[in-house]
């Protein structure tokens, strides 16, 4: 956590779903430019019996209850037009709205690629610096849930491979929280990823409205023999390794990068400095990664710290699969996580 | 006028006992299969999502009993319907829909990607608009090689307003391919319905913007469906290019199991539960002397047993080995 | 009818002079940018792409002279005369061309992205139906927010095919965005003609899937654009929702600098090289003594001037620091 | 070059683009499958006086003279339709025919990436092994001709990350004609990037049909000193950087990925296990990329043969800028690479 002056706020147990709809209600109260759009983010537009209250709020009920409050004219459930409401989102926030859009899943990306990283996130740069994207894409990743290869993958490598754009990763319901604050209050594009596989777990959550700043990780453990860089779900997988580890005498600090761009290089770079050694675990596909990213930065700026090769726990370059007993070898485990660890002594 | 009385102007041109009773089967084929996998989903032996086609299968079937597998069709996240209809092994999707190796993907795909190439069908698709550039290829195909075959693309009033759909119907317009578009219009996109995500009255109006016929059919009613599909199909084989045909229908259970539905009134859903288009068939043809009553009620058993079988041996079937995750991604690499 | 028979009808309604000579103005400076930009570039001052609007300015002018600085545009790879037409600074227009750091995007953009939001010009667009959302979006921001203001998205034939068109056009007509779709249907999509790659006759008649207004105007005719767009956005200021408005025009020169052409013939180009716009335009001015010639030639002359003095300033400014080339990504990093 | 036990065929002068056309022509005619579709990849279609003739061969007249060979139903205009078109070409290979779409410039992807990774690239994996799709995706990459911010990118790693996706970058006429010929007799889905700037660069070209194997890198100048990885047109920018070091007395070896997926890691392990430096040059921006994957790569697989850290040379993390000062800053440059050995040792 960012160390503040001020004495740290009560905090509440929620979701991580909870959060970040919470982030939600807070951003728009405070500023009326914000409005949220997307597919269902309300459900049952213009249906008679629902003119007030929302029929789905997302499909995993993520936005429930938000058009109760801040009504149709600021929830807006789209049609099926990825391209064209993320696109009209891009527009709006060029000319005065600081929308969030709900790309369903991840997966969607190549719906409308165009608008996001040929409008949005370069129209600042290729205008010398005379216009703003204030925009937030809220959009899910993860497997887990058997969703197969078409709503599983996570991808946010492709995002934070491009310029204009920042890349958020939240892994707990406070990060969720003080992160969506802070990404819908930022003057640039940011994707908020959020793991679906996280949505039901539960958290600490500081009340009030403090943001989480963008571009500083969080050292979730401390430890002295090895650093694992974790990515959302991969914190989880990671803290389940490294309790186990422990009891092996290894003791792990496990770093949650919380944003991939900006990304936090002192954090990572100081760990190892300690350590000595590196683990990147990443759910997403291995090839050009942001586990390759987070890899290749230690390789050149922190070589002369490393004792060891670095090692990177990932999905493989595959497909999500839709089998049960296939999903779960694709998710990097805490076991693997864990051997991993161990072939570096 | 009734329903019955449009069924009779179909039927009596083209349809006679040996044509109907496997599509009657088709259909409850389709519709037990459904059935089932909602309940065996609120069981827990369905992993992931699981979308219905039940209330539907009258436009499969009307479809799909005009091709063969030298056809092919592209289906939706709602695609077990288009599965059956076109053929594909049932034992081999009840197993596909547990994950299971003997599965006809292997248990890699699931529901929502359902496949068959080989019986012409190219998958149902996660991806909403996915398949109407996927068609207009097939298509391509049996044009550049002259196969004589066709493609039909199903898809989602929701799904018409893809870009993919403007694309698609425009490239199969200016190069004549032979494709028939099939809007499945059940009037909800999730928990949103058509009138409000819909720029279009009729979606098969927007046939117009591309020069194309325009056809809506009533989706609950197999031989309007049928004869629309078959007069499309043909036109589509004598290289006169696409149709855009828009089916009304509806569908019986939510979005996905597991929706509450509260975007319908229970008044909605019992009105279409009066048109269930099997019940439809079922009484045109004992009505008509088609068939006897009996006849049909072996069907239904058969279908019964059928199923109940394709369920206790996919339950009895093995997981694939988790090597298989890292197989079939390349044919080499 | 004669191409001045149209005009007066409208042009009597709501022009005199005093509006007719600054839409003049900025049809020949248009032209005049143009001519200057394709020789510039011929001798090499200005790199990359470059796309003229030649022979199409009755459409820029005819639109946006509807406009004030609080309403949006989006434009094309074609957009040097969507920007002058909504005021964009010249001088720093040419600036843009030649990578200059006076130009208004710093150099950064050029030819393809020239923008000014201040101006309410969201950019030149190098993706072919890239503006259709983003003109959604700055009518989205106009009806929250409640300013007045209206939203066109300039487009091409060719665009008329991408599904960003179908996805905005059903987007604007069910959200009733105040935005007004208006096609620049020059006959070609790069070398391809629009008979080919368009399966609608009139790409205004694809307004009918969408249940919104299709209207088609002579894009070479000043008059009939401005008075057919002055309707459709005083539509859009009403609320009453979107139009769709195809101007049948022509380019004067390539596809792009160096395109040879041989997709054209001598003859088309000639026949409306003879109804020029702008010398349309002049001929009514004087035949109706709206304008005198001497005034009108002091209006080119003028415009002559402004241009050398943009070229002269532009090749005497400095390019931009190379630093500069790490700047302007994000607002905060 | 890879090594065959046949007399090596008689070699002309030519272009990368005649090379890229050559290919192009062999493969139709002993394929009849074989079809191309495109933007003006013909031109000039249903225009009376070009019935039998193209208006372009492409905007930059790579395809020239095709359409007279094969005809009208072989070489199809396609309307401004990346979705469409792309993903007709996935529906056809999948099908029965073996088509080469060009996706005009790669920063276009954004139009239909859904059809290239979520149809095409999954479906062989989705559908159990039971379908293929020999599809070639041919596309321009690469700055350098004031393109500027939409036109101008690289993004081969975008399609590197993406299982079922192949990814070729070839840097020389001989490469391209070569790989060219196996990428449209592969029975995958394979990304061709052709950079616009070497179109029109000469070398010797073999004559006959002989593909280039995909997964096999190519030593382009052998060095004892340091390993430097370049890909595409950064490969001409790396033997410039060598021969100037080559004068200091520094020798480079210069290794060509040639396709980036697959990736010949043996190549470039053994490389940097002779000279144990690594240096990779990459003109796409810095995050996820090709050259973060390849440092990564080595960082594992090669640790313990290197002496010093890691260092990438590539574009930076910023849209391509049009002004032609500022652009040039942007490439990667023989002078950058130079310095940037320099400081290894
Ligand atoms: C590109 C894309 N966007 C969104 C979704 C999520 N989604 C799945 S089904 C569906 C509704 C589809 O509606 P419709 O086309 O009418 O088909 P129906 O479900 O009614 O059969 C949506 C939004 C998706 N799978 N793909
Ligand atoms: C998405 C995309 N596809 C292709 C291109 C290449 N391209 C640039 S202009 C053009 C033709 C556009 O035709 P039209 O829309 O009629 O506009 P015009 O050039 O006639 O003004 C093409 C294909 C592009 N820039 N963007
Ligand atoms: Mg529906
Ligand atoms: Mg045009």
């Amino acid at each position: 956590m960012v160390a503040t002056a001020e004495a740290p706020a009560a905090t509440r147990q929620m979701t991580y779903q909870q959060a970040i709809n919470e982030a939600m209600q807070i951003a728009m109260r405070e500023d009326p430019t914000v409005v949220l759009m997307g597919e269902d983010v309300a459900g049952g537009a213009a249906v008679d019996h629902l003119a007030n209250e929302d029929a789905w709020g997302g499909p995993m009920g993520v936005t429930k209850g938000l058009v109760q409050e801040f009504g149709r004219d600021r929830i807006l459930d789209t049609p099926i037009t990825e391209a064209g409401f993320i696109g009209a989102a891009v527009g709006a926030a060029a000319t005065g709205l600081r929308p969030i859009a709900e790309l369903m899943f991840v997966d969607f990306f190549g719906c409308c690629m165009d608008q996001i990283f040929d409008q949005g996130a370069k129209l600042r740069y290729m205008f010398g610096g005379k216009a703003r994207c204030p925009l937030v894409i809220r959009t899910m990743i993860g497997a887990g849930v058997s969703a197969a290869a078409q709503h599983s993958g996570c991808h946010y490598s492709v995002f934070t491979h491009m310029p204009g754009i920042k890349a958020v990763v939240p892994s707990t319901p406070a990060d969720a929280k003080g992160l969506l604050l802070s990404a819908i209050r930022d003057d640039d594009l940011v994707m908020f990823f959020e793991n679906k596989v996280l949505y039901a777990s539960k958290g600490e959550v500081p009340e009030g409205n403090e943001g989480i700043p963008l571009g500083v990780a969080d050292i979730k453990r401390e430890g002295s023999d090895v650093t694992v860089v974790a990515i959302s779900r991969m914190v989880q997988q990671a803290l389940t390794a490294a309790a186990a580890l422990a009891r092996e005498g290894i003791e792990v600090e496990v770093v949650d990068p919380r944003t991939l761009s900006p990304l936090d290089e002192g954090t990572i770079l100081e760990s190892v400095a300690k350590t000595h050694r590196l683990v990147v675990v990443d759910e997403d596909n291995p090839r050009c990664s942001a586990a390759a990213d987070i890899a290749a930065m230690v390789a050149d700026k922190g070589f002369d710290t490393l004792d060891a090769p670095i090692k990177l726990v990932t999905a493989p370059h595959t497909p999500v699969p839709f089998s049960p007993p296939l999903e779960q070898f694709y998710v990097p485990s805490p076991e693997k996580i864990a051997e991993t660890v161990r072939g570096m002594f | 006028m009734s329903a019955t009385d449009t069924m009779a102007s179909a039927a009596l041109a083209d349809l006679d006992g040996d044509k109907l009773r496997p599509m009657y089967e088709r259909m409850v084929q389709i519709r037990v299969f459904e059935e089932l996998a909602g309940k065996n989903f609120a069981a827990g032996l369905v992993p992931g999502f699981v979308h219905l086609y039940a209330g539907e299968e009258a436009i499969a079937v009307g479809v799909c009993s005009h091709l063969t597998d030298k056809d092919f069709i592209t289906s939706t996240h709602r695609g077990h319907g288009h599965c059956i209809a076109k053929g594909v092994d049932i034992p081999g999707m009840v197993a596909e829909l547990m994950g299971k190796s003997t599965g006809v993907c292997k248990g890699k795909g699931g529901s929502m990607h359902i496949a068959d190439v080989d019986k012409g069908m190219l998958g149902a698709n996660g991806i909403v608009g996915g398949g109407f550039p996927l068609a207009c290829g097939a298509a391509l195909t049996a044009k550049t090689l002259k196969t004589g075959g066709v493609a039909v693309c199903f898809f989602g009033d929701g799904a018409s307003n893809q870009g993919t759909f403007h694309e698609g119907l425009n490239l199969a317009a200016i190069w004549k391919l032979p494709v028939v578009f099939v809007c499945e219009n059940n009037g909800y996109a999730e928990a949103t319905p058509v009138h409000y995500h819909c720029s279009a009255t009729d979606i098969a109006n927007r046939a117009g913007g591309y020069e194309i016929p325009g056809i809506v059919v009533d989706g609950l009613d197999l031989f309007a469906v049928y004869e629309a599909a078959g007069e499309a199909i043909a036109r589509a084989r004598r290289g006169e290019g696409p149709t855009l045909l828009e089916a009304k229908t509806y569908r019986f259970y939510g979005h996905f199991e597991g929706d509450q539905v509260t975007y319908r009134t229970s008044e909605e859903l019992a009105r279409y539960r009066d048109r269930d288009p099997i019940q439809a068939v079922r009484t045109f043809m004992v009505a008509r002397g088609v068939a006897a009553a009996e006849e049909l009620d072996a069907i239904d058993a058969g279908v019964a047993h059928l199923l109940d079988e394709s369920w206790e041996a996919a339950k009895a079937a093995a997981f694939p080995a988790t090597e298989e995750t890292l197989t079939d991604v390349y044919v080499r690499y």
